[in-house]
């Protein structure tokens, strides 16, 4: 890998709540080059939104957030000022517009008042970037509403409006869950597309495996605030490190497949009060008394998994 | 919206001769034929004029005439000849017998026509028995005015002074279509002040009348009204504010106007607060015992010093207030009550009724004073006669209407001079007049009331009087209660406001700003 | 439409537990009227797991409400056990459908009541309809409760302090307690994390071969569906454009709505 | 509420116990109503007793009073020998006795006064023009009006034949306050007493001398019964109209609402009055009446609104469905699933309607058509201390404060209910 | 959007003839004599009277001659203002009514903006509880009350630093303000709680973190993207505020002597003035009825998700 765009290490959010602070986001390190797509997956509740936010600066003001590094391009991260570079797509297309806003002039802000463009300009690219995105009659379209927009539609103008800022990273969170099948597979070729062209990296966020092993370079698996595995697609999917990830390969239906669905019983530990060893071993069926007693090392390597099982050699069948 | 630049806080204007005052409301209406109530007849004085009008303590000085002539039935005026419409035109006889004749219409629906019945011949033509130019009046040419009475009138001249007696100018009248009066320019003007602007509900301003004969005068140039409220305190505040320069104070604010040594009067308006008796059939209150009874327990004294607690009023025992000409001097003693012979009285009222009295319902107006003192009687009646008293307490019309209808038994009642003789109360209990809501029949008092009208002024008309006063006593045909006064504060640089007890009041007419006066 | 050919029923008779005849549904009246369904004929044999595929407003919810009485339709006909179901469903034909036919739901929060316990919840069909003494009701409860690896605490609690998997397995709870033959499943799925799916998979499944069960199960994944169904209707614009046999249809689809949605499938491996 | 929803309420009570705010509305809210209804038999003092020896009388805890004995207040005997303005009599709150020497003078004008005078032009309020009508000496005046426990300043001016003044002279009087022994029952028992102590009061008097505290008592009772009874039957026949509405849906729906809507458009205020003379009054009717019924007619609209949105909402939650499907009767329906939670809002609008009720009373009381004595309310109150705020602020005060308080209890305990009920935030509490 | 506003405009037309009709009824049902007078009035001139306003008819044929006569924009003479149209009394009085409450309504709205935004802004800190006290304390005292104070306090500011504010009155921009102030404070204090939760709600939404991602400045955010979505509900609330504040304004012009429309109308009721009421009534209520519309217009304009058509 060449030296990473995006470089986080140590990132660790907290979160006061009405319950109680909540560890949302434990030691995580992450690292995207330029170009690459890191798929960042997990179920809901285990930080990866969280992650996201930090990076952007989304989160509230009563979040604490640290990181040993944090640099975007070399740039600082976590300054608490605008990053001129990454910009952000999120799972509702319908609560990311303004309602009261026309979709054009939301798309051409960025462009306005960040890049200096004239009115006119920003309106002419805006129509352009619309019709990049396969928008139909885009001139007409920019001047509509999002509740005149269907959500595949929608989500497109917003990776516009992501454009419109002109990044290097884009960070995507969920952007196709809420989306219909098909138009979910279109919304993903044209981020590989736009990926490729622009060589934009490209964190994208979600809980379905399925869906970015076709798109993804790298995967990275968060479970319970932490990263649990990070390797290339291939290596995660054919032959995955952390028993957690393979919990959740072993719930999907695989095709030509009629064993039973390999369900994971339990549920993730409260992040008011994180284990301080291993987070998975509560529910892991290899759980060994090391894992409960210490939390296991992550080497840094082409595949890397936070597991005592991965790190010790051994394998599994 | 007009937005005018009103000197706000100047009450007095030395330079200007500038008065500004407040009014309680908008005046309803000016149009003199079928005025009634005291704010429009405030601004009829300044603007109009009849034939007389009212000098100091009430003597009667020329105003459109300029001498008269009373003999009997005949009566004639001899017209200033500089006495002019606003617009420049003399004031005519014609003008009086053209508005004495429209008064008369029933189309014109004037409440006080019958103000006019002492003409020869004004009932019946006012009930359409006789055609209108059958009234007794006859206009020899510009100058000269005749009428003829039915019957020996005392008290006519004064009538003369009434709003309903003022002279209309045909031309102007019917060029209104119906209209007249509506507006500030839709009226015209004969007396000291033209209304100059009038903007409805918020304010007017009444401009000295250069066509006025006496304009010499009158010294203020302009008086004007730019607030129209009726809220006490409002009004006190924007006196002391220096708003305005004339108010009338509550017993609520007077102790603030003591405290802040402003310059106080005190007036006696002339009118009469009394209860009414129903006597109609079925009414326990035909009952004399019983009404001898209620009026034995009442405290005039604590009423007026306590209750109403408003300085100035008055208690009274007397149905005829001192103050009207032609009665004989009485002490007017006021009867402290005597709880002993109110049960007895009440005990009689028993026995003759077969029955223990049933709750009484008092019939009273919606002000907070009225509210007081139906609460007082109450409680009053209550802890020495047993006797529940219900209180009904009706808005404006509502009142009237259960008036009129018989729909009490007991009524808290006012009763204003309308001229300057007893008549004006006598004639309140006379068994045919609709203002005697109680029905109280007595033939003697009739008889006594007829024959007053037609005696001239003299020791048999005040004993007349005393007779009738007598009766309503003995009867307790109504029970006098108290003569409401009223204090105001006046700025202390205006001098010679003079306080009227009929028509308009107060009367500004003559008023001046003594500029060397330090406030 | 294609035949239904070289098909392995599963279930224990070939006899149909429900036939859909030419059922046709609009929203609406007048010019503005829209057809959501169109000449709609399904069977379902006892036993077997139906799949009903398609993209949102394509009318499967609304079939699935149409067979349940939710909604009535306006023209076709609806066979349970070869008995005519009425268009229009009173108090009296659900209470009489109840042991026959249950529905789950897509949303699990708004499918359960937030102002009522779970026992009040898993208490409610037995109370409506059942000659069970309280303490058996309560009892019966507390079994399913079990069964869906809850505990019998949790009868208490509001729905608000449960999770999504959780809250669904009540809802299932809720919809088998009177054992009804049918269980229309509403995108039961689509609303809940991987690893959740796979536990309301095996559940379904798992009831399935212990009761007998018949399920007609709505849902846009057409991997999960193929794991699930042995049979699949796919529907686009208020018509079924295909069905047959899952491997049939999934992996040889006939139709280009059918390819289109398989394609754009992002099937594993 | 049945045994099983029972859960919600408690949970409900719980959370409304732990919220300070809502709990100090709560408490104030039975505070006030026990002040109304118990209130009564813990001060039981006659609200309609007048007294008209303390007439507007600040807050005190027992007054001490001069006992007068059974005398003719307007009797004056004065020595002839007197050379100026001067008191008969020890001069009190029952009557002030002035006697003064009619020297070369037609007539006296008297004047009395807070303030020492300064001139002739600031002598205070002027009592009469009195002149002599005997052959006495000596002319005298008894003062009665409203004389407070204070310090006066009679001024008497001497007149001519024209009534010009002439001169005058000022008299300092202190007023000491004085009961008649015949106002005071136990007066047997300390017979000749000459100073006795007043029952306390402890709010003050009003304008006729009645126990302001027993007023407050007896007003409260007409306020709090608008403020409760009209909105109560109001909102219950809103929302039943509604949820009728809503549950019928189609023609029905439509048919109902759009008369709703109607009533809705009827300028509020207006017809609020045009209803409360319409209805009338009869003869000691208090008035309470007409206006409940006004109010009742003018107020449903709202309620059946929000219900019927809220009815038409959860007829489209998927429990509603499930519950069809386990064959649940509508009545069922309505009662198990809906009135939960449609309850909340219901009791949230209701207790902002309170409030927004006991204001239109005491609206109306301001424009003179409240209620109709003896009865009482906290508004007419509040309207007929307004014109003493600066001379007796406890006639506005107390009664204007009351207002305030139901009103204050009634948001803090609403928008406490309203937090109370909100499900999904008592989740995220807990 | 046309065929919309005129379908609104024909139920409006229903509405207004509902409203006239209750009123018509309402009025005829109160007990009392409108031409009773101080002074009796002769049964032959209580017969003119009758005769003149027509009230010797019966009452569909009075229903249906009043009806006519409306249709025709003609609301007839007063009872009690002699000689003066109904029409004129609206014409002269309710403009200064309505500008009182548009002052009143600025007042409200400006004012709830701001102290709305603020206490969101400190949410759950001391600016926050002051605003939210104020509120409460300003919605808990009586409006007459509240006016009389009011007024006494600026004749005690004149009094002592000689300033000539005026009291009372109408006809300058100074005379306006502080009976506005007063009209339009219970309107304030409820839009600014609703101001500050729809905020606290506008907050939370996902589009201001876009926003906030899109890299655009706070006052930017504030004003395009928060503002605008957080006046929505206060919004839809103005179309009851115009109704309470233009009809609720005569506590106001009486304590403040202003010549609105709402005294008149009091002072109707306390007459009987017959034509006078009915005007009113029949002019307030169509007003409120295009307010409504308006305001719902104007709502659409501003929002377009709400999309104009026969969804009530």
């Amino acid at each position: 890998m060449s030296h990473p765009a995006l470089q986080i290490e140590a990132l660790s959010v907290t979160l006061p709540t009405a319950r109680g602070i909540v560890h949302a986001v434990r030691n995580v390190n992450l690292a995207i080059a330029a170009g690459e797509m890191l798929a960042l997956v997990g179920e809901s509740g285990c930080g990866k939104s969280v992650t996201a936010q930090a990076i952007m600066g989304l989160l509230p003001d009563s979040a604490r957030t640290h990181a040993h590094t944090a640099l975007f391009n070399k740039q600082p991260l976590l300054t608490g000022k605008y990053q001129k570079n990454i910009a952000m797509i999120f799972q509702n297309p319908m609560a990311t517009f303004n309602p009261v806003l026309t979709i054009g002039y939301q798309i051409a802000e960025p462009l306005r008042l960040l890049h200096g463009y004239s009115r006119k300009d920003a309106e002419h690219e805006t129509v352009r970037l619309l019709e990049r995105m396969q928008i139909a009659d885009a001139r007409q379209k920019s001047l509509r509403y999002a509740h005149e927009f269907s959500g595949g539609m929608l989500q497109r103008a917003a990776i516009a409006m992501a454009l419109a800022c002109k990044p290097e990273l884009l960070i995507a969170d969920e952007p196709t869950t809420a989306l219909d099948v098909s138009t979910q597979a279109e919304v993903m070729a044209l981020l590989t597309e736009l990926r490729v062209e622009k060589n934009l990296s490209m964190l994208f966020i979600t809980h379905d495996l399925g869906l970015v092993s076709h798109h993804a370079d790298r995967i990275a698996v968060m479970y319970a605030g932490e990263i649990i595995e990070t390797a290339s697609t291939s290596s995660v999917l054919d032959n995955p490190a952390h028993p957690y990830t393979r919990a959740l390969l072993a719930a999907l239906p695989i095709r030509h497949s009629n064993a039973r669905l390999a369900a994971l019983e339990g549920s993730p530990p409260d992040l008011r009060f994180p284990p301080p060893a291993c987070a998975f071993a509560e529910r892991c069926a290899k759980a060994m008394p090391i894992c409960i007693q210490q939390s296991p090392p992550v080497v840094e390597q082409h595949h890397a998994a936070r597991c005592w099982l991965h790190n010790t050699g051994h394998t599994h069948e | 919206m007009p937005f005018q630049a009103w000197a706000v806080n100047h009450a007095l204007d030395t330079d200007t001769h500038t008065v500004q005052l407040a009014l309680s409301t908008e005046p309803p209406n000016l149009n003199s034929l079928t005025s009634t109530d005291s704010v429009s007849f405030f601004v009829l004085l300044h603007t109009q004029e009849g034939l007389l009008s009212y000098g100091d303590n009430d003597t009667l000085v020329g105003g459109v005439a300029e001498s008269w002539q009373m003999d009997g039935t005949q009566v004639s005026f001899t017209l200033r000849d500089n006495a002019r419409w606003s617009d420049g035109k003399p004031v005519t006889a014609q003008d009086f017998l053209f508005a004495w004749r429209t008064a008369l219409d029933r189309a014109t629906a004037s409440n006080y026509a019958f103000i006019l019945y002492p003409i020869k011949n004004a009932e019946k033509v006012h009930r359409g028995e006789l055609p209108p130019t059958a009234l007794g009046v006859y206009a020899d040419d510009d100058r000269h005015l005749r009428i003829e009475l039915e019957q020996p009138t005392a008290y006519f001249l004064s009538l003369t002074t009434f709003a309903t007696y003022y002279p209309l100018r045909e031309d102007f009248y019917r060029k209104q279509q119906g209209r007249y009066a509506a507006d500030a320019d839709k009226l015209l003007y004969n007396g000291a002040f033209i209304l100059s602007q009038w903007t409805h509900g918020a304010s007017l301003v009444m401009e000295k009348n250069p066509q006025y004969w006496n304009a010499a005068n009158t010294k203020l140039n302009s008086i004007r009204i730019p607030h129209i409220t009726n809220d006490a305190n409002t009004l006190f505040n924007l006196f002391q504010s220096s708003e305005i320069a004339f108010t009338e104070l509550s017993r609520e604010t007077l102790p603030q106007a003591l405290q802040q040594r402003l310059y106080i009067q005190s007036f006696l308006n002339g009118m009469l607060n009394y209860m009414e008796f129903n006597f109609r059939e079925e009414s326990p209150l035909r009952n004399h015992a019983l009404r001898e009874a209620i009026s034995l327990v009442i405290d005039r004294q604590s009423l007026v010093n306590k209750v109403i607690a408003a300085p100035g009023t008055r208690p009274t025992a007397h149905f005829f207030p001192a103050w009207l000409p032609g009665l004989a001097p009485t002490a007017n003693a006021i009867p402290a009550p005597d709880i002993g012979r109110a049960i007895t009285a009440l005990h009689t009222a028993e026995k003759e009724l077969g029955m223990q009295v049933p709750p009484l319902t008092l019939l009273i107006y919606d002000t907070p004073s009225a509210v007081r003192q139906a609460e007082y009687l109450q409680r009053v009646l209550q802890q020495t006669l047993g006797i529940q008293l219900i209180i009904d307490k009706q808005i404006f019309k509502q009142k009237l209407a259960k008036l009129n209808s018989g729909d009490f038994d007991l009524a808290l009642s006012a009763w204003g001079p309308d001229y300057n003789d007893p008549m004006t109360f006598a004639d309140l209990l006379v068994s045919s007049n609709a203002n005697n809501h109680g029905r109280y029949r007595n033939e003697k008092y009739d008889n006594l009331v007829m024959q007053a009208a037609t005696l001239p002024p003299g020791a048999a008309r005040t004993d007349t009087f005393a007779a009738m006063q007598t009766i309503i006593q003995q009867d307790i045909a109504v029970l006098p209660l108290t003569e409401p006064g009223i204090i105001y504060v006046q700025n202390r640089q205006l001098q010679n406001v003079k306080r009227s007890r009929f028509g308009g009041d107060p009367d500004f007419r003559h008023a001046y700003i003594d500029g060397q006066h330090v406030p | 439409m294609r035949p239904v050919v070289g098909c392995t029923i599963r279930g224990t008779h070939m006899n149909k537990l429900l036939r859909i005849e030419k059922l046709v549904k609009h929203f609406g009246h007048g010019k503005k009227a829209v057809t959501v369904l169109n000449h709609v004929d399904l069977d379902i044999h006892a036993g077997e797991i139906v799949g009903l595929a398609g993209e949102s407003g394509s009318g499967k919810s609304t079939l699935a409400r149409c067979i349940a009485g939710l909604h009535s339709y306006d023209s076709g006909a609806v066979y349970f056990q070869d008995a005519l179901l009425p268009k229009k469903f009173s108090a009296v034909d659900f209470c009489q459908q109840a042991k026959k036919l249950q529905m789950i739901f897509q949303d699990p929060l708004s499918s359960l009541n937030p102002r009522l316990t779970i026992g009040d919840i898993l208490l409610e069909p037995l109370r409506l309809n059942s000659d069970l003494s309280a303490e058996m009701q309560e009892q019966l409860a507390i079994q399913w409760l079990q069964r869906m690896s809850l505990k019998s605490s949790d009868l208490s609690r509001y729905p608000h302090s449960f999770s999504g998997g959780q809250l669904q397995r009540i809802g299932i709870a809720r919809a088998l307690i009177r054992q009804p033959q049918l269980l229309i499943c509403d995108e039961p799925i689509s609303a809940l994390d991987v690893s959740v799916q796979a536990q309301i998979i095996n559940l379904l499944k798992d009831l399935r071969d212990e009761l007998g069960l018949t399920l007609l199960f709505i849902g846009h994944d057409l991997a999960m569906m193929r794991y699930l169904c042995d049979r699949v209707a796919v529907m686009h614009q208020g018509e079924i454009v295909e069905q047959g046999c899952t491997t049939d249809v999934l992996e040889h689809p006939q139709h280009a709505y059918t390819r289109k949605l398989v394609n754009s499938s992002p099937i594993f491996l | 509420m049945d045994e099983q929803t029972g859960n919600l309420w408690r949970d409900v009570r719980h959370d409304i116990a732990h919220n300070p705010s809502a709990m100090a509305g709560f408490i104030l809210m039975l505070l006030l109503v026990m002040f109304c209804v118990t209130g009564k038999y813990v001060w039981p003092v006659d609200p309609a007793a007048l007294d008209l020896t303390q007439i507007s009388q600040p807050p005190h805890l027992g007054l001490k009073t001069l006992v007068i004995y059974p005398h003719d207040t307007q009797k004056i005997t004065a020595p002839d020998n007197i050379h100026s303005l001067q008191l008969a009599e020890p001069a009190h709150t029952e009557a002030v006795k002035l006697v003064w020497p009619i020297n070369d003078a037609r007539s006296f004008a008297l004047y009395r006064h807070t303030l020492p005078p300064s001139g002739l032009q600031d002598l205070g309020l002027p009592l009469g023009i009195l002149s002599p009508t005997t052959s006495s000496l000596t002319l005298g005046y008894v003062d009665q009006l409203l004389l407070e426990n204070r310090r006066y300043f009679y001024s008497l001016v001497s007149l001519d034949n024209n009534g010009k003044p002439l001169g005058y002279q000022t008299l300092a009087v202190d007023v000491a306050h004085a009961t008649p022994a015949e106002n005071l029952r136990d007066i047997k028992n300390i017979a000749q007493t000459p100073v006795y102590e007043l029952p306390a009061h402890p709010f003050g008097t009003d304008k006729l001398g009645r126990d302001l505290l027993a007023r407050l008592i007896e007003g409260g009772r007409t306020s709090l019964f608008i403020g409760f009874v009209a909105p109560l039957l109001y909102v219950l026949f809103g929302s039943l109209y509604g949820a009728m509405a809503g549950y019928r849906g189609g023609r029905i729906d439509t048919a109902m609402m759009a008369f709703a809507d109607f009533v809705i458009a009827l300028p509020f205020l207006l017809f609020v009055i045009l209803l409360r003379i319409a209805f009338g009054l009869g003869a000691g009717d208090s008035g309470i009446h007409a206006l409940l019924f006004a109010l009742l007619l003018l107020s449903w609209p709202n309620s059946a609104r929000l219900v019927r949105a809220q009815v038409l909402q959860l007829r489209n939650m998927a429990y509603v469905d499930a519950a069809r499907l386990q064959g649940a009767s509508s009545f069922y329906i309505v009662w198990r699933h809906m009135l939960p939670n449609v309850l909340p809002s219901i009791l949230v609008t209701l207790s902002f309607a309170v409030p927004a009720a006991i204001f239109t009373e005491a609206f109306l009381s301001f424009i003179g058509l409240g209620v109709v004595p003896p009865a009482s309310s906290w508004g007419s109150m509040c309207n007929e201390g307004l014109s003493t705020l600066l001379t007796h602020p406890h006639e506005l005060l107390f009664p204007a404060a009351f207002i305030s308080l139901t009103v204050l209890s009634f948001n803090l305990f609403g928008d406490g209910l309203r937090d109370a009920l909100d499900v999904q935030t008592r989740e995220a509490r807990q | 959007m046309l065929n919309y506003t005129l379908k609104r405009m024909a139920t409006g037309l229903i509405t207004i003839w509902f409203i006239a009709s209750a009123t018509f009824l309402a009025m005829h049902m109160v007990p009392g004599d409108p031409l009773a007078d101080d002074k009796a009035v002769p049964p032959e001139i209580r017969a003119a009277l009758l005769e003149y306003y027509g009230l010797d008819q019966p009452l569909s044929v009075q229903y249906l001659r009043f009806f006519n006569n409306m249709l025709h924009g003609d609301f007839g003479l007063s009872f009690t203002q002699k000689n003066r149209a109904v029409n004129d009394i609206i014409r002269a009085h309710f403009p200064v009514s309505a500008m009182l409450g548009c002052v009143a309504l600025l007042f409200a709205a400006g004012g709830a903006m701001v102290w709305g935004a603020f206490a969101a802004r400190f949410h759950r800190r001391w600016p926050d509880y002051l605003v939210m006290a104020i509120v409460v304390a300003s919605i808990s005292v009586p409006g007459f009350v509240f006016a009389a104070l009011a007024q006494i306090a600026v004749l005690h500011i004149n009094q002592r630093f000689g300033t000539q504010f005026p009291l009372a009155g109408w006809g300058t921009l100074q005379q306006m303000l502080l009976p506005a102030l007063v009209l339009g404070l219970g309107t304030m204090a409820y839009m600014t709680r609703l101001m500050r939760s729809s905020m606290l709600d506008v907050q939370q939404a996902q589009y201001i973190r876009t926003a906030r991602a899109k890299g655009l400045s706070p006052a930017r955010i504030f004003w395009v993207h928060k503002l605008r979505n957080a006046v929505l509900p206060v919004l839809s609330t103005l179309g009851p505020a115009i109704a309470a504040i233009t009809t609720g304004g005569f506590v106001v012009e009486t304590v403040f002597a202003i010549p609105g429309l709402g005294r008149y109308f009091v002072q109707a009721v306390q007459q009987l003035d017959y034509t006078v009421i009915m005007g009113t009534t029949v002019f307030y209520g169509s007003f409120l009825v295009l307010m409504v519309l308006v305001v719902d217009l104007l709502y659409a304009l501003v929002d377009p998700r709400i999309r104009l058509q026969d969804d009530r």
